[in-house]
C-alpha cells in the first residue's frame, strides 16, 4: 500500500479531487448551492490543465445530463454532478442514461426540493430519483464520498452492469463540511479504474448503431427485463469490486456498514452523514449499558434485501431514520426495511422517524430520544414519528 | 461547389447514403429528402456522418425496434435536447482524439436533426445553449411548421390561418393569430454561427449550404422548409413544387447569415403573391372561407413583402461586416 | 374470449377511416341497447400504412380492455391489403368481409381462408353516391347485412344524427342511399 | 408473439447494433398508387432517384433500372419532378390480380 496522504478538505473538494484523478473525457455540469463547489474545483483543475478532461459548461442541468448521455453513447467516460431542483430537471434524461445503459457517475450534493425554496439537505432529490434505474450509494462522510467515487466508475462500468451509479453526499453538511480525508496516489486510482471499454460506441463509424429507438409494447418490456438483470447483478458485482477497493486502501465497503451490532437489540437504520451522529449516541448508550446498534445503508439501490434481513431479523426493534418523505404513504426507507422483514422469520419491533427536512439539524439529543422510544417499546409500525419538528 | 445530380447517382451506386429504405414517414414526405440531401453531400466531401435526432415524425418513423433506417451512427435522447446531447457527442470526440483513441484521420460531421417543435419551442434552450458554446455541429431543421407527428397541433412555427387541433380555426378565432418565430434570426444572433434557409426544390442551393455548414469553424444552422403532407392537406406528389412556390412568394426566402453578415442566395425576378402558396394546402382552406380571409391574406402578403424589404437592407448594411 | 363478446377487427390505411368507422358501428350498436367497445392501434405507422381498428359487442356491459385476438369479423376496407396476415386469428365460423370489385374466389385465394367471405365494392358504391371513395358507411349496411348486429334503420338513424350538422341534406341522402347499397349488394359465399 | 426474442437473447438498452435493418422492412404494401416507367422516355437524369423519399429508385451508375415496389409507397413525387413524363401513376388495382 502506498504511503499516507492525509488532507483536510471538504466534501465537495473530495469529490472533485476524485473525478480529477479519474480524469474522465467528458465533464458536462451547471452550477447550483451546494454542488457548485465541485464545479469550480473541477473547471479550475480544467483551466490549470491538470486533467485533460473537456468540459462543457451546459446551460442547465437538462443539458448537462443530456450531454453527458451523448459523450458517454460515443464511447467516452462522462461524470456530472448537480442538486436539489437540478436533479429534478434532469429527471427524464436520469432514466434515459439508466436504460440507454451508460456507465456515467453523478455526484449529487443531496438538498431539499421547493417549495419554499430551500438549499439545505434532506434527501428528497434524490429519493424522487430512486426507481430511475440509478444505483445509489449514501456516504456518510467525505471520506466515503472519495472513495465511494472512485469504486462507482469500476461498479457502473462493469460488463454485467452497465449502468450509472449515484454517489449522494449531504448537501453543506457534507459538501461544505472540512474533514481530514485519506487520498490514494493519482497512479494508484488510475490503475483501479482503468480505462473505459466502451460498448457500442457511436464514435466507432465502421460500426453504426442505433441508439434511442421506438420500442413499442412488443419489445419495451424485455427491455426493461434486461435492466431489473443488470440491477440484481449489482448485488454480485458490488463486493467484488469493494474487495478490490480495500485491497489499494485498507478501508473496506460494503452494501451496509454494521456499527456495533453483534448483540445488539434496539437497532436505527439511516443515510448519509446523520449515520456519525448516530454512532456517538451509539457509543453513549453502550456505555451506559444500553444494547444498541446502528445500520449504515451504504447502498439503498438496489436495496441489499437480503444483508437487511441477515441483520435485522431477530431484534427487539428497529428504529428508521428518513431524511425525505414520501406524502400520503410511509417514508422511503423505512418502507423498504419495513418491506424486507416481512419475511423475517422473527419481527422486530419497527418505528418510523423523519427527520433533518430542509436541514433541520439532527443532533445527539434527537437520536437519543429516538433510541429511548425504541427501548421503551413504544413505537408503533404504522405511525410515522418526526425529529426535530415543532408541533 | 456541390455534385451534380447525376454525379451523385454515381456516387451512391454502391455507396451507403446513411439513411435506407424501409422507413415509415409518410409517402410524399419530405423529411426524408431533406436527410438524404444533407448526409450525401457530407458522404461525398469524405465526412463521417454521426447523427442526433429530436423526438418527432423522422424519429420515430426511423427507428422502430428491431428496425433502423440509420447507417450512420444515431442517437436519439429526448424531444427538447438535441442540441445537448449532439454537444455531448462532439465533446467526446474532441476528448478521445485528444487522447489519441480514435483514427486521427476520420473526417467526423456532427449532424443534429429536429422538427419545428423540438427547434422553436421546447428544444430552444438546449439550441442556445449548443450555439453559444461553439460545438462543431450542424443542426438541420425540418420544419413542417407544426406538431405533426402527434397530429398536427400548433408550434412556435406555424403561420397564422393555418388549421391546428390546438389553434383550430374555430367560429370566433381564425386559428393560429401570432407570426411564425424568425428562428434563423434568433440563431444568427448568436453571432458566431453560419444560419441558413434552404427548401428541397433548390437542391444546389441546399447542398452548397451543407457544404458551408460542414466547412465552418463554428455551429451551423439550416432552416429547411419540409412540407408535411399530411397536415397541410396536400398532394403528397406536390411537397418539392411546394418548397418552390414558398421560395417564389417570398414565404421562404433563401439566404445566409455568416458571422453576421447576410447574403440573399436566391433573387427571383418577379414574385408570386403568397396567396398562391396558402391556396394549395387545405390547412388553410378554412380561414379562406372566412368573409375576412382577403384581409388575413394581405396581412401576411405585407409581411412577407417587409420581410424582404428588410433582408435587402440587411445585406447591404451588413456586407463585409462580419461580427466577429 | 368469452363467447357473450362478438368481436371485430378492421384492416385498413392509416388515414382511410378505420377508426371511424369501428366508432361509428360502437355507435350504433350502443344505439340497439347494446354494449360496444372500439379502439384503434396507435404505432409508428403513417398515413397509408397497413393498421388496424377493434370493436367489442355484448349485450352485457364490457369490462374486459384487453386486445382482440380470435375475431368473429374480420372487415378489410382495401383489398389491397389483403393477404393470410388478416385473417389470423379469425374463428373458423367467423366471416371475412371484403371491400372488392374481384370475386369471392380471389379473396380466398389471396387470404387462404376457409370460412366464409362476403364481398362488396364498397369503393365504387362510394364512389357512385357520395363522389369520394370513402367506403366507411357503405361497409356500416353490410356489417349489418352479414352480422345481423344492427339493423338498418338504427344505422340510418346514427348516420343521420352524426352528419345532421355537418353535411347537407343531400349528402345525407346519399350517405343513407349509400348505407342500403352495403345492405343489398353484398355477396357471401355458401 | 412467439417469433419474437426474449429478453436474454435482445442487445442491451433497445440499441440496434446492425446498421440499416429497417430495409427487410417491407413499406410497398402502402402503396395505393404505382408508379409505372417507361425506359424510352427516360434521360437518366436521376431526379426521381434525387428526390424519392423511400429510394425506391433503382439506378446504376446514373443509368436508370427501375421502381423497387418492395418500398415505394406510391407517392408519386417521381412522376411529379420527372421533366420527361417517364413516370406515370396508375391504381394499384390495376395490377392486383396480375402478380398472381
Amino acid at each position: 500500500m502506498a504511503k499516507k496522504m492525509i488532507q483536510a478538505i471538504t466534501g465537495a473538494e473530495a469529490a472533485a479531487y476524485a473525478m480529477k484523478q479519474i480524469e474522465p473525457d467528458v465533464v458536462a455540469a451547471y452550477p447550483i448551492t451546494p454542488q457548485t463547489p465541485i464545479v469550480e474545483y473541477y473547471a479550475k483543475f480544467v483551466a490549470d490543465g491538470l486533467v485533460k478532461t473537456e468540459m462543457i459548461p451546459v446551460e442547465s442541468e437538462h443539458s448537462a445530463m443530456s450531454a453527458v448521455v451523448g459523450a458517454a453513447a460515443a464511447g467516452a467516460r462522462a461524470m456530472t454532478a448537480t442538486s436539489a431542483v437540478g436533479l429534478a430537471l434532469m429527471h427524464e434524461i436520469v432514466y434515459i442514461a439508466a436504460s440507454m445503459r451508460l456507465p456515467v457517475v453523478m455526484h449529487v450534493v443531496n438538498r431539499a426540493l421547493s417549495a419554499p425554496l430551500n438549499i439545505h439537505c434532506d434527501h428528497s432529490d434524490a429519493m424522487a430519483e430512486r426507481d430511475s434505474g440509478w444505483i445509489q450509494l449514501y456516504c456518510e462522510n467525505a471520506q466515503e464520498v472519495y472513495d465511494l467515487t472512485i469504486l462507482a466508475v469500476r461498479l457502473a462500468e462493469h460488463e454485467d452492469v452497465r449502468l450509472p451509479v449515484m454517489v449522494n453526499q449531504d448537501g453543506f453538511i457534507i459538501s461544505h463540511g472540512v474533514e481530514p480525508v485519506e487520498l490514494l496516489p493519482d497512479e494508484v486510482v488510475k490503475a483501479f479504474v482503468g480505462e473505459l471499454k466502451p460498448l457500442y460506441p457511436l464514435l466507432d463509424t465502421d460500426h453504426p448503431v442505433t441508439y434511442g429507438s421506438l420500442d413499442l409494447y412488443d419489445y419495451y418490456f424485455e427491455h426493461k427485463r434486461q435492466q431489473i438483470e443488470a440491477m440484481k447483478n449489482v448485488l454480485k458485482v458490488f463486493p467484488q469490486v469493494a474487495e478490490e477497493f480495500y485491497k489499494i486502501s485498507g478501508r473496506k465497503y460494503n452494501f451496509v456498514e454494521p456499527y456495533k451490532m453483534e448483540d445488539a437489540q434496539y437497532v436505527m437504520v439511516a443515510l448519509g452523514s446523520t449515520n456519525g451522529t448516530i454512532k456517538y449516541v451509539v457509543d453513549e448508550l453502550r456505555e451506559k449499558g444500553h444494547k444498541v446498534g446502528l445500520l449504515k445503508i451504504w447502498m439503498f439501490r438496489p436495496f441489499p434485501k437480503a444483508e437487511i434481513q441477515r441483520w435485522l431479523t431477530g431484534r427487539k426493534a428497529v428504529v428508521v431514520l428518513d431524511r425525505s418523505v414520501s406524502f400520503g404513504a410511509e417514508a422511503p426507507l423505512y418502507e423498504a426495511i419495513k418491506s424486507a422483514l416481512y419475511e423475517a422469520a422473527s419481527r422486530p419491533l419497527l418505528g418510523s422517524f423523519v427527520y433533518g427536512l430542509g436541514g433541520r439539524d439532527i443532533n445527539p439529543d434527537l437520536i437519543r430520544y429516538a433510541f429511548e422510544k425504541a427501548m421503551k417499546h413504544e413505537l408503533v409500525a404504522d405511525q410515522e414519528m418526526y425529529l426535530g419538528l415543532r408541533e | 461547389m456541390p455534385l451534380p445530380i447525376k454525379k451523385l447517382a454515381e456516387v451512391f451506386t454502391n455507396k451507403e447514403i446513411g439513411i435506407t429504405q424501409g422507413h415509415r414517414m409518410c409517402p410524399g414526405c419530405a423529411a426524408p429528402m431533406v436527410v438524404k440531401m444533407v448526409l450525401m453531400t457530407a458522404k461525398a466531401l469524405g465526412y463521417e456522418p454521426v447523427v442526433g435526432l429530436a423526438t418527432g415524425c423522422l424519429e420515430v418513423s426511423t427507428t422502430v425496434f428491431p428496425y433502423t433506417a440509420w447507417s450512420v451512427p444515431y442517437i436519439h435522447n429526448a424531444f427538447e435536447n438535441v442540441a445537448a446531447t449532439i454537444s455531448g457527442v462532439e465533446t467526446a470526440y474532441r476528448a478521445l482524439k485528444k487522447a489519441g483513441k480514435i483514427p486521427a484521420d476520420k473526417k467526423y460531421a456532427f449532424f443534429a436533426f429536429a422538427g419545428d417543435g423540438g427547434t422553436y419551442d421546447i428544444g430552444l434552450q438546449s439550441l442556445s445553449g449548443a450555439l453559444e458554446r461553439g460545438h462543431k455541429f450542424i443542426y438541420v431543421l425540418y420544419d413542417n411548421e407544426g406538431y405533426m407527428n402527434t397530429g398536427n397541433q400548433r408550434s412556435g412555427s406555424t403561420p397564422p390561418g393555418a388549421d391546428t387541433t390546438t389553434a383550430p380555426v374555430g367560429k370566433q378565432i381564425p386559428g393560429k393569430l401570432q407570426l411564425k418565430k424568425n428562428i434563423v434570426e434568433i440563431v444568427a444572433g448568436h453571432e458566431n454561427v453560419y444560419a441558413a434557409t434552404a427548401v428541397p426544390a433548390e437542391p444546389m442551393d441546399l447542398m452548397s449550404k451543407v457544404e458551408k455548414a460542414l466547412a465552418f469553424d463554428g455551429p451551423a444552422f439550416l432552416a429547411i422548409l419540409s412540407p408535411c403532407v399530411r397536415f397541410w392537406r396536400m398532394d403528397e406528389s406536390k411537397s418539392v413544387d411546394i418548397t418552390k412556390l414558398a421560395v417564389e412568394t417570398k414565404y421562404w426566402p433563401l439566404y445566409e447569415v455568416e458571422r453576421g453578415v447576410y447574403r440573399i442566395t436566391r433573387k427571383p425576378s418577379s414574385f408570386k403573391p403568397v396567396s398562391e402558396f396558402v391556396k394549395m394546402q387545405g390547412r388553410f382552406r378554412l380561414v379562406l372561407e372566412r368573409p375576412d380571409a382577403d384581409q388575413i391574406i394581405k396581412q401576411l402578403q405585407d409581411y412577407v413583402d417587409r420581410r424582404w424589404e428588410r433582408l435587402l437592407a440587411l445585406e447591404q448594411a451588413t456586407k463585409d461586416k462580419p461580427i466577429r | 374470449m368469452p363467447a357473450k363478446y362478438f368481436e371485430v377487427r378492421w384492416h385498413s390505411r392509416a388515414g382511410q377511416g378505420a377508426k371511424s368507422a369501428a366508432q361509428l358501428l360502437a355507435e350504433a350498436v350502443l344505439d340497439m341497447g347494446k354494449y360496444a367497445q372500439a379502439f384503434p392501434e396507435y404505432g409508428a405507422e403513417r398515413s397509408g400504412a397497413p393498421m388496424r381498428a377493434f370493436n367489442r359487442i355484448s349485450d352485457e356491459k364490457i369490462t374486459v380492455h384487453s386486445a382482440v385476438e380470435n375475431p368473429d369479423v374480420v372487415v378489410v376496407i382495401d383489398d389491397t391489403l389483403l393477404s393470410p396476415a388478416v385473417v389470423v386469428g379469425l374463428k373458423k365460423e367467423g366471416v371475412l368481409i371484403v371491400n372488392t370489385a374481384h370475386p369471392i374466389e380471389f379473396v380466398r385465394k389471396k387470404t387462404g381462408f376457409e370460412g366464409k367471405i362476403c364481398i362488396v365494392r364498397a369503393t365504387d358504391i362510394a364512389l357512385e353516391e357520395l363522389k369520394r371513395g370513402i367506403p366507411n358507411t357503405v361497409m356500416l349496411g353490410t356489417i349489418a347485412r352479414v352480422t345481423g348486429l344492427i339493423t338498418l334503420e338504427t344505422a340510418a338513424q346514427r348516420i343521420r344524427e352524426m352528419f345532421e350538422r355537418k353535411l347537407p341534406e343531400e349528402m345525407i341522402q346519399a350517405n343513407l342511399r349509400a348505407l342500403k347499397r352495403g345492405y343489398e349488394e353484398v355477396t357471401c359465399s355458401g | 408473439m412467439a417469433e419474437l426474442k426474449g429478453w436474454k437473447e435482445l442487445p442491451i438498452a433497445g440499441l440496434v447494433i446492425e446498421p440499416g435493418t429497417a430495409r427487410k422492412y417491407k413499406t410497398g404494401d402502402w402503396r395505393v398508387k404505382r408508379p409505372v416507367y417507361d425506359r424510352s422516355k427516360c434521360i437518366d437524369c436521376m431526379m426521381c432517384w434525387f428526390y424519392c423519399p423511400d429510394q425506391a429508385i433503382i439506378q446504376e451508375n446514373a443509368v436508370m433500372k427501375g421502381i423497387n415496389y418492395f418500398y415505394c409507397k406510391g407517392c408519386g413525387v417521381c412522376a411529379n419532378v420527372c421533366p420527361k413524363k417517364a413516370i406515370e401513376m396508375r391504381p394499384e388495382t390495376e395490377f392486383i390480380t396480375k402478380e398472381e
